[in-house]
């Protein structure tokens, strides 16, 4: 017998000042099965929450109904209040009478007639709810991270500390990420291989972490606590466990000069066979087949393996596919810079003195391609004046993302001041729309630049840039004092936006994880759930979420590491019990539910009689795969799949409400 | 019996200048986009009704049928954008189904006006905003007689 | 009453039929239509097709509505609203007429009339029956699926008819047999020309082939015979059988509507689908279609006569003539026969 | 044809006497001389009643649904062409096991028209049989274990009927023209759903109209309920129905349910490249999805 | 002229819950009982839901209310079971035929129930029980399949006060609890272990067909029972109760209207169509 309590919630002003709440609670009390109808203030505050459990005791409701805000806000709170009164949490539905109503209607006739008919559709929906017993998998106590940057370093420590085993995969043959490019950090200074390369040593040898280097993830399926997951190790062309990486194979590769070094931002050139910097980890080299004169020229060239002493090139190394089973993975791919040719009127790519923040940063690095002294990839010889220009492609959505990306100011202060400490009596212009500078000691930093390094920051943007007798001729706009501005630069820094890496919706596809339009993975909750990814078991950290500077990427690093090991501090995990579930009487196993279940969920089920003689096959839905998405349901062509929590009667019944 | 229909149930309201429609979204993508433009104070209209489902592979043509049955004048289906879909596959299945579904109500005379379908992200609050307006607006600009077979 | 016997002209029996629907009259006759001939209301006796054996659907509908609203209901809050769909039939008070089917069909009425009046009587049934006026034309030419005379009819019984005509070269002879059928011509009398019954042709002598006592015999005996599970694997459960069937007329009641309002009603069934007896358990008594036919046999020639005197059967063949699996009725009741 | 028979009966008593299958469905002479009917024979005494000729209209794999037939094990069938392609269908979909199987092809030169060949008709020529034997592709079964050929005269197609010549003429109609037409075909369902039960690929042992809880086609035989069946039973043969055209020899008022099929079968070649019923291996059409797929009509 | 398909309303006073998933649903209108008998079944319905036939629970002769006992298993039930005490009930009946008891007065009696088949022997039996005196000695069999599936469970004790009455309630093997007091063990089984004879006893016999066919042949073979002096009922699918609908024929019988109440002796010439 269905007793059902409406609560409706005057969220203060934001619904009650639109819907008609009186309204709504006197409508809910003459629908049949309701036996209580109140509304209140603030229904999700503490006494709001009591009043919804004193209502369920004292009335023996067998089901509530809030016509609330958007069940993404507060479901999981009333469910939690109504659990504690010992109802099955998914008897609470939430009618969305605040994003759906009165935050977007506004006249109040109209807006509390669609209330009401959101509260009957839900009172009809909750009346034809099952109790549902979620559901415990076991789970396989080892985690997976994705992109071995900051990010995914610092979380794979994490974790490893934790006494957790990791798998780190990294695509490059290094892992390091885009930090380990880095010259000095902002805003204190400090080297970023100084205090990244420890870190990217103590992962090599930390005894929890497995590393697999120029390897990718090929694969994932399963679900929390069971991923089953497919790493292609890439042919390496070196065994790793003999190579002592002494260099005698690069020294001796014949192909020097034509490899564009991609660790360098294409400023210098490697070998075929190659560590992309010296600090790499691990250090061991990578044969680039792509270029390697061995196997572009039919096996000719082995001046790498006759250099080596313990004979570890092996040129018929296959890809391997490595197979291992985790309960959870931190997808960390980090990030890529955007196309600056898209600013044509800059002349990226045409003159070569125009280069990206990147490029600058290994202009400024020891270990980059001038070891630290800033030459003009042009000519080699020194600039004497550096015109910076912010936000190149962020903030513009007619040519680039309208979001900001967010380290651009803080680097491009950073690449002026180092340039004046590095090159005396030089000057730098910076071309700026606002200055960013929120974090600890940012403000302090860039206001150093201006005033004691005495970069020209100039409000406005720049039209247009050409060379002129060995000169970047940049003209802009000085919005500030009106004027027109033009600076012959000996070099100018595009501090271009980031966006996510290449590749990163595929890796999102693979691992069944959102990500918005531009890319960048949609966390659970932007606010209270940054940490996890719309995909149960699944953590998202650094850059590859969004622009964040280095403590960020850190810090979510670390999220993701406790997220898993608070996870991981259980021996089972609690999967949602709104799955589907097979009529066996009615189903014929024509398994156009397996042909449409992402998740491999369905499998056949043979049913006996007491002989022993199969009698029916019918379907079968493993709760461990099923995420509960319906598709099923939609495929079956007699129902006799039904997904709990959206079962078909209930949906009818929320639809013939809705009849006029 | 061609004389008479005896005792058909009637219906009340809706009529072309207050349709009802009733949209089937998805939980991941269309309905946060809904909750995104409410956050966001974006007006739209009020004629929409929007029952959720998990995802757009669970929104059955029987839904769109049953519908109509009860009254409404205009129908949306709306989920993920492709490759989005937060259980992988769902929105492919439906999207494959309901261009066949769509055929078929075509050929059955079903003006397809009144049915929509549209790719609505968490982040397009502006696009679920301006979809229902824009279906609005369409289906109080059809003749009324233009309506489906399932309902009298 | 007393059968009175008249003459009318095919050129008057037209401007009968044409008089009785510009009078208001719902006139229903096999009328063309895709490529095939059913009932249907006709605007004009021309329309009327009189030259086939039998429409290919009988006119149950008249009488027994593919759907009926027994009530329609609504709501308010917890209150129930009740209105009566009897009313509209009553209320109704259209008067029709069967005109051009054939003796078969015409027995169909008073055979479900039995059923539908032993102890409760269903009033539905009834008013739509008061209301029938039956004129049926005596068939020449039965073809081989027809059996209305092993049915106890014959080609040119009047056994449920008002009138019966008899097509003798270019003029009729009526035999008016119930008053409705005097009342339905009274006022165009004078199109007809009174006669005598031994001026009408006497019937054929028509023959039987199987004697359909012998088929009820067999079936009081052999419930469980091996013949029906056999027979009937070439039974696709279609129940076309039973939809044209004139003197089936099982029923299902069924409500549908929303929460504020809708109707239950009764819509035509079928024991061929073997969900009709599924039990909500999920035990079934009827497991095979073998048994499904068997009731079907059973409730035509054994139950309903044992029950109501009277074969649920008027031999008029349209289940053998448009079985897609060519099942013979007439074939099965004479091998039962001779069983 | 006495030879054809003669081969039917051939294969069917060597089948069932080397106990190969323990049931063959065929054919064998009906009612009238016009027509024929399904034959099910367990012993090989009986295979002398096999028979085939151009009134072999059903199509047996329908056959192969029912509970009392599958329990039989193995069974040999005699099929015609179109017919083979809902065998195949049917081993798609998981209803059929290939090695449960004997098929026995046989050759057809097209069918007469059932309403024709009552009226007499006996010659088969592009006016008397069926659309589906004027777009016929496999006038010879795609997969058999034993072939008979046809005795039966070729047919000639001259291309001067044009086959489902409707379905273009509704296309270019107006939706409310259309709905008009529909719903005049739609009133005079019945409702005995015998275009199901004659569907080999309607095998659901509980078809949706059955089911109850909920209710998601309306029960009513008038328009409203009409429509809904004819929609979702249409809709469950999108890109599975193989063209038999029983639904639409069954219906008992005549409403032309091929011209659905038809429509749904070229549109889902037209979208998605599928043709039912013409490869057991390939994945059926609605339990695939391609990125690329039509996205046209949405938003 | 009358539509004898038009429910009346009826108001639900009260709902037991008698195990997980039955309940017992008391009804009165115009705040009292209607007339039947026992035996006699009805049409139940929330109207919108279609209607579901029941046998009437109660005895005829306590006036204020009448019962029905169901199991939520369809889209009828489980509209019946979201109902509330006060709600309307639409109902239909007294239909079929019904117990014989001018044949019963005088003799001993022994009913026998199982599971949810309870509900006509509870009809009956408190019936007698209201007519104490006309009766010989009473003896009750009632099994489940578990402790938790008996229903009537709050009247047992009152069944027990009647002079010469013996109730003896069983659950199948397994079916019991640490705390069980009854029988344990399947209804047939315990049938022939109470001291029963087939002279001058009328047995009513009431359950799930399994049940019914061994209690038959345990009374009719073992203890020496007549046939005419066993009766059963028959629980065929209904839609109309009317005897039109033609759903419920078994051999030339109506069950809804020359049923649901039999004796062994016309259930043998019944076809197996049951």
């Amino acid at each position: 017998m269905a007793r059902i309590g409406v609560f409706v919630c005057w969220c203060g002003s934001n619904i009650a000042g639109t819907v008609d709440v009186a309204k709504v609670t006197e409508e809910a009390k003459k629908v049949p099965g309701v036996v209580t109808a109140v509304d209140y203030k603030y229904m999700c505050s503490d006494p709001g929450q009591n009043s919804l459990r004193n209502m369920i005791k004292e009335q023996k409701l067998t089901g509530v109904v809030l016509a609330a805000c958007s069940p993404h806000m507060h479901e999981n709170t009333f469910r939690k209040a109504a659990v504690k009164e010992g109802l099955n949490p998914y008897f609470v539905e939430i009618a969305n009478i605040r994003e759906q109503v009165s935050w977007v209607h506004e006249d109040k006739e109209r807006a509390t007639q669609k209330a009401v008919d959101l509260m009957k559709m839900m009172v009809e929906k909750v009346k034809r709810d099952r109790p549902i017993e979620d559901v415990r998998v076991p789970l396989n106590k080892k985690a997976l991270v994705i992109g071995g940057g900051i990010s995914g370093i610092q979380a794979a420590l994490d974790i490893a500390n934790g006494g957790v085993e990791v798998l780190l995969v990294e695509k490059e043959p290094s892992i390091g990420g885009r930090m380990i490019q880095l010259d000095e950090t902002f805003p204190t200074l400090d080297c970023s291989s100084c205090i990244m390369t420890p870190k990217m040593v103590e992962v090599n040898q930390h005894p929890n972490i497995k590393l697999y280097t120029y390897s990718e993830v090929e694969d994932v399926s399963g679900y929390i606590g069971n991923f089953k997951v497919k790493i292609k190790k890439k042919a390496r062309s070196v065994v790793e466990k003999d190579c002592t990486g002494c260099g005698d194979c690069w020294n001796a590769c014949p192909m020097h000069k034509n490899v564009k070094s991609e660790f360098n931002m294409n400023l210098s050139e490697r070998t075929a066979i190659y560590v992309p910097f010296p600090q790499a980890v691990p250090l061991v080299p990578v044969l680039d087949r792509s270029v390697c004169l061995h196997f572009k020229k039919g096996g000719k060239c082995v001046k790498c393996y006759e250099a080596c002493g313990p004979k570890c090139i092996d040129f018929d190394i296959k890809d391997e596919i490595i197979e291992e089973t985790v309960g959870a993975i931190v997808a960390s791919t980090g990030y890529d810079l955007m196309d600056n040719s898209l600013y044509g009127e800059y002349g990226y790519g045409k003159y070569k003195d125009v280069v990206s923040g990147l490029q600058f940063e290994r202009l400024l690095s020891a270990s980059g391609p001038t070891e630290g002294v800033i030459k003009r990839p042009s000519d080699g010889t020194t600039p004497q004046t550096i015109v910076f220009i912010q936000c190149v492609g962020s903030r513009d959505p007619e040519k680039g993302v309208p979001y900001c990306s967010k380290v651009c100011c803080m680097y491009t202060a950073k690449h002026a001041k180092l340039f004046a400490h590095k090159v005396h009596g030089s000057q730098s212009y910076v071309f700026y729309i606002d200055i960013r500078a929120t974090s600890k000691g940012y403000e302090e930093f860039v206001r150093g630049t201006m005033e004691q390094d005495g970069a020209v920051y100039l409000r406005g943007r720049v039209s247009r840039i050409y060379e002129d007798e060995g000169k970047l001729i940049v003209k802009g706009a000085d919005t500030l004092s009106g004027n027109q501005v033009e600076i012959a630069a000996d070099m100018v820094v595009l501090a271009t936006g980031v966006i996510p890496k290449k590749g990163s919706d595929k890796v999102a596809q693979m691992l069944g994880i959102s990500y918005d339009k531009y890319g960048f993975f949609t966390e659970s909750h932007p606010k209270l759930r940054p940490a996890e990814s719309s995909t149960a078991g699944i953590y998202l950290a650094g850059m590859a979420q969004g622009p964040r500077d280095i403590p960020e990427s850190v810090v979510s690093g670390s999220a993701a590491a406790s997220k898993i090991l608070g996870l991981f501090s259980k021996n089972e995990y609690e999967v949602e019990g709104t799955i589907a579930s097979v009529n066996e009487a009615t189903c014929v196993a024509c398994f156009y539910c397996q042909r449409v279940c992402g998740f491999s969920a369905i499998s056949r089920k043979e049913i006996k009689d007491r002989s022993g003689k199969v009698i029916k096959v019918v379907a079968s839905v493993n709760p461990g795969l099923c995420t509960g998405c319906g598709a099923c349901v939609n495929a079956c062509f007699s129902k006799s799949i039904d997904v709990k929590g959206f079962m078909d009667d209930q949906i009818y019944a929320e639809i013939k409400s809705l009849a006029i | 019996m061609e004389d008479k229909k005896e005792g058909t149930v009637k219906s009340e309201g809706n009529n072309v200048s207050d349709p009802r429609i009733i949209a089937f979204v998805c939980n991941w993508c269309t309905y946060s986009g809904a909750d995104l433009a409410g956050t966001s104070r974006m007006k739209y209209s009020d004629n929409v009704r929007v029952i959720k489902l998990p995802c757009s592979g669970r929104i059955d043509p029987l839904f769109i049928i049953e519908a109509f049955k009860k009254g409404a004048k205009g129908v949306l289906v709306s989920g993920c954008h492709p490759g989005d879909c937060h259980y992988i596959s769902g929105n492919y299945h439906s999207r494959r189904k309901y261009a066949a579904f769509r055929d078929l109500l075509g050929f059955l005379g079903v003006d397809l006006n009144r049915i929509e379908f549209s790719w609505i992200s968490a982040s397009e609050g502006n696009k679920w905003v301006s979809v229902i307006n824009e279906f609005t607006d369409k289906i109080k600009s059809l003749n009324d007689n233009s309506s489906d077979i399932f309902k009298k | 009453m007393e059968e009175k016997y008249f003459e009318i002209e095919a050129e008057n029996l037209k401007k009968f039929v044409n008089s009785l629907i510009s009078d208001n009259f719902n006139v229903i006759a096999p009328k063309d239509k895709d490529g095939d001939t059913f009932y249907g209301k006709i605007d004009k006796f021309d329309e009327a097709n009189l030259d086939i054996l039998l429409p290919k659907m009988s006119y149950k509908e008249y009488l027994l509505p593919k759907t009926e609203t027994l009530f329609e209901y609504s709501f308010s809050g917890a209150d129930v609203d009740i209105k009566d769909g009897l009313a509209s039939v009553t209320g109704e008070n259209k008067k029709r007429v069967i005109f051009g089917g054939r003796p078969c069909d015409a027995a169909a009425g008073p055979i479900m009339e039995k059923v539908f009046n032993w102890d409760y009587r269903d009033e539905f049934f009834n008013e739509r029956f008061k209301n029938l006026t039956i004129i049926s034309i005596a068939c020449e030419k039965p073809d081989n699926y027809c059996f209305c005379t092993e049915m106890q009819l014959s080609p040119e019984s009047s056994y449920g008819s008002d009138i019966l005509l008899k097509k003798e070269g270019n003029k009729y002879f009526a035999a008016v047999v119930s008053e409705k059928g005097l009342e339905l011509i009274t006022p165009y009398l004078s199109l007809f020309k009174e006669t005598t019954k031994d001026k009408v042709p006497a019937d054929k002598d028509w023959k039987k082939i199987f004697e359909i006592e012998k088929t009820k015999g067999f079936l009081d005996k052999n419930f469980e015979h091996n013949y029906f599970q056999d027979r009937f694997l070439s039974c696709i459960g279609c129940g076309i059988c039973t939809y044209i069937c004139p003197t089936c007329h099982c029923f299902d009641i069924q409500d549908e509507g929303n929460l504020k309002e809708g109707r239950r009603i009764r819509n035509w069934d079928s024991c061929q689908f073997a969900i009709f007896t599924l039990h909500t358990s999920g035990h079934n008594p009827r497991v095979t279609q073998g048994d499904r036919y068997r009731q079907r046999l059973m409730h035509k020639f054994k139950i309903y006569s044992e029950k109501f005197n009277k074969y649920l059967c008027v031999g008029c063949g349209r289940c053998s003539r448009n079985c897609p699996e060519d099942i013979d009725l007439k074939e099965i009741a004479r091998d039962l026969s001779l069983l | 044809m006495a030879n054809t028979d003669e081969k039917l009966q051939k294969i069917a008593n060597d089948l069932l006497e080397s106990g190969e299958v323990s049931l063959v469905i065929g054919y064998t002479k009906g009612s009238n001389p016009q027509r024929m009917r399904p034959a099910f024979i367990t012993k090989t005494e009986d295979a002398g009643r096999l028979s085939f000729s151009r009134y072999a209209v059903q199509d047996l794999a329908v056959f192969l649904k029912k509970p009392e037939v599958k329990k039989f094990g193995k069974i040999g069938i005699v099929v015609k062409g179109c017919d083979e392609k809902a065998l195949n269908a049917l081993i798609q979909e998981y209803q059929v096991s290939r090695d449960n199987i004997k098929i026995i092809g046989v050759e057809c030169n097209g069918i007469i028209r059932q309403n024709l060949a009552d009226k007499g008709e006996t010659a088969v020529s592009e006016a008397t049989v069926y659309d589906k034997c004027l777009i016929c592709n496999e006038h010879t079964p795609i997969l058999y274990d034993y072939l008979v050929e046809s005795g039966e005269p070729k047919l000639n197609v001259s291309g001067n009927i044009k086959p489902y010549a409707k379905i273009e003429e509704l296309d270019a109609m107006s939706p409310e023209e259309k709905n008009s037409f529909w719903e005049k075909e739609f009133d005079k369902c019945i409702k005995c759903y015998a275009c199901r039960q004659a569907c080999p690929l309607c095998y659901c042992s509980r078809c949706i109209v059955e089911k109850n809880m909920p209710q998601w086609i309306d029960t009513n035989l008038e328009e409203t309920g009409n429509a809904q069946w004819n929609l979702i039973r249409a809709y469950h043969l999108s890109g599975r129905c193989i063209g038999c055209g029983e639904c639409e020899r069954a219906c008992p008022v005549n409403i032309p349910l091929m011209m659905i099929n038809e429509k749904m079968a070229r549109d889902t070649y037209e979208l998605f490249g599928y043709k039912s019923g013409l490869d057991i291996n390939a994945k059926p059409v609605f339990g695939v999805f391609s990125e690329s797929d039509f996205n046209e009509f949405i938003k | 002229m009358e539509n004898i398909y038009l429910p009346k309303l009826a108001e639900i006073k009260e709902i037991i819950q008698e195990t997980s998933d039955t309940k017992t649903i008391r009804l009165t209108i115009n705040s009292g009982s209607i007339d039947f008998l026992p035996g006699q079944f009805g049409e139940f319905s929330v109207i919108g839901e279609g209607e579901s036939t029941f046998g009437f629970s109660s005895s005829p002769l306590r006036k204020e209310f009448f019962e029905f006992s169901f199991r939520a298993s369809g889209r009828a039930t489980t509209g019946i079971n979201g109902l509330n005490p006060g709600d309307k009930l639409s109902f239909r009946g007294p239909y079929g035929n019904y117990f014989d008891t001018a044949k019963m007065k005088g003799k001993n009696l022994v009913f026998v129930g199982g599971g949810i088949g309870m509900a006509p022997v509870k009809s009956i039996l408190e019936y007698c029980f209201d007519e104490r005196d006309d009766y010989g000695k009473i003896t009750v069999l009632y099994g489940a399949r578990t402790v938790n599936d008996l229903l009537y469970k709050n009247v047992f004790d009152d069944w027990k006060k009647y002079k010469n009455t013996e109730v003896v309630i069983t659950v199948d093997p397994g079916g019991e609890t640490p705390d069980w007091t009854g029988k344990v063990g399947f209804v047939p089984t315990i049938l022939e272990q109470l001291p029963l004879k087939g002279e001058n006893t009328i047995a009513v016999v009431c359950g799930p067909p399994i049940m019914i066919k061994f209690a038959l042949k345990s009374l009719e073979e073992k203890m020496g029972f007549d046939k005419e002096n066993i009766i059963t009922t028959l629980e065929n699918r209904m839609k109309c109760g009317l005897g039109k609908c033609g759903r419920c024929n078994v051999g030339s019988v109506y069950v809804c209207k020359d049923g649901p109440v039999f004796t062994a002796r016309e259930l043998e010439s019944l076809p197996n169509d049951f």
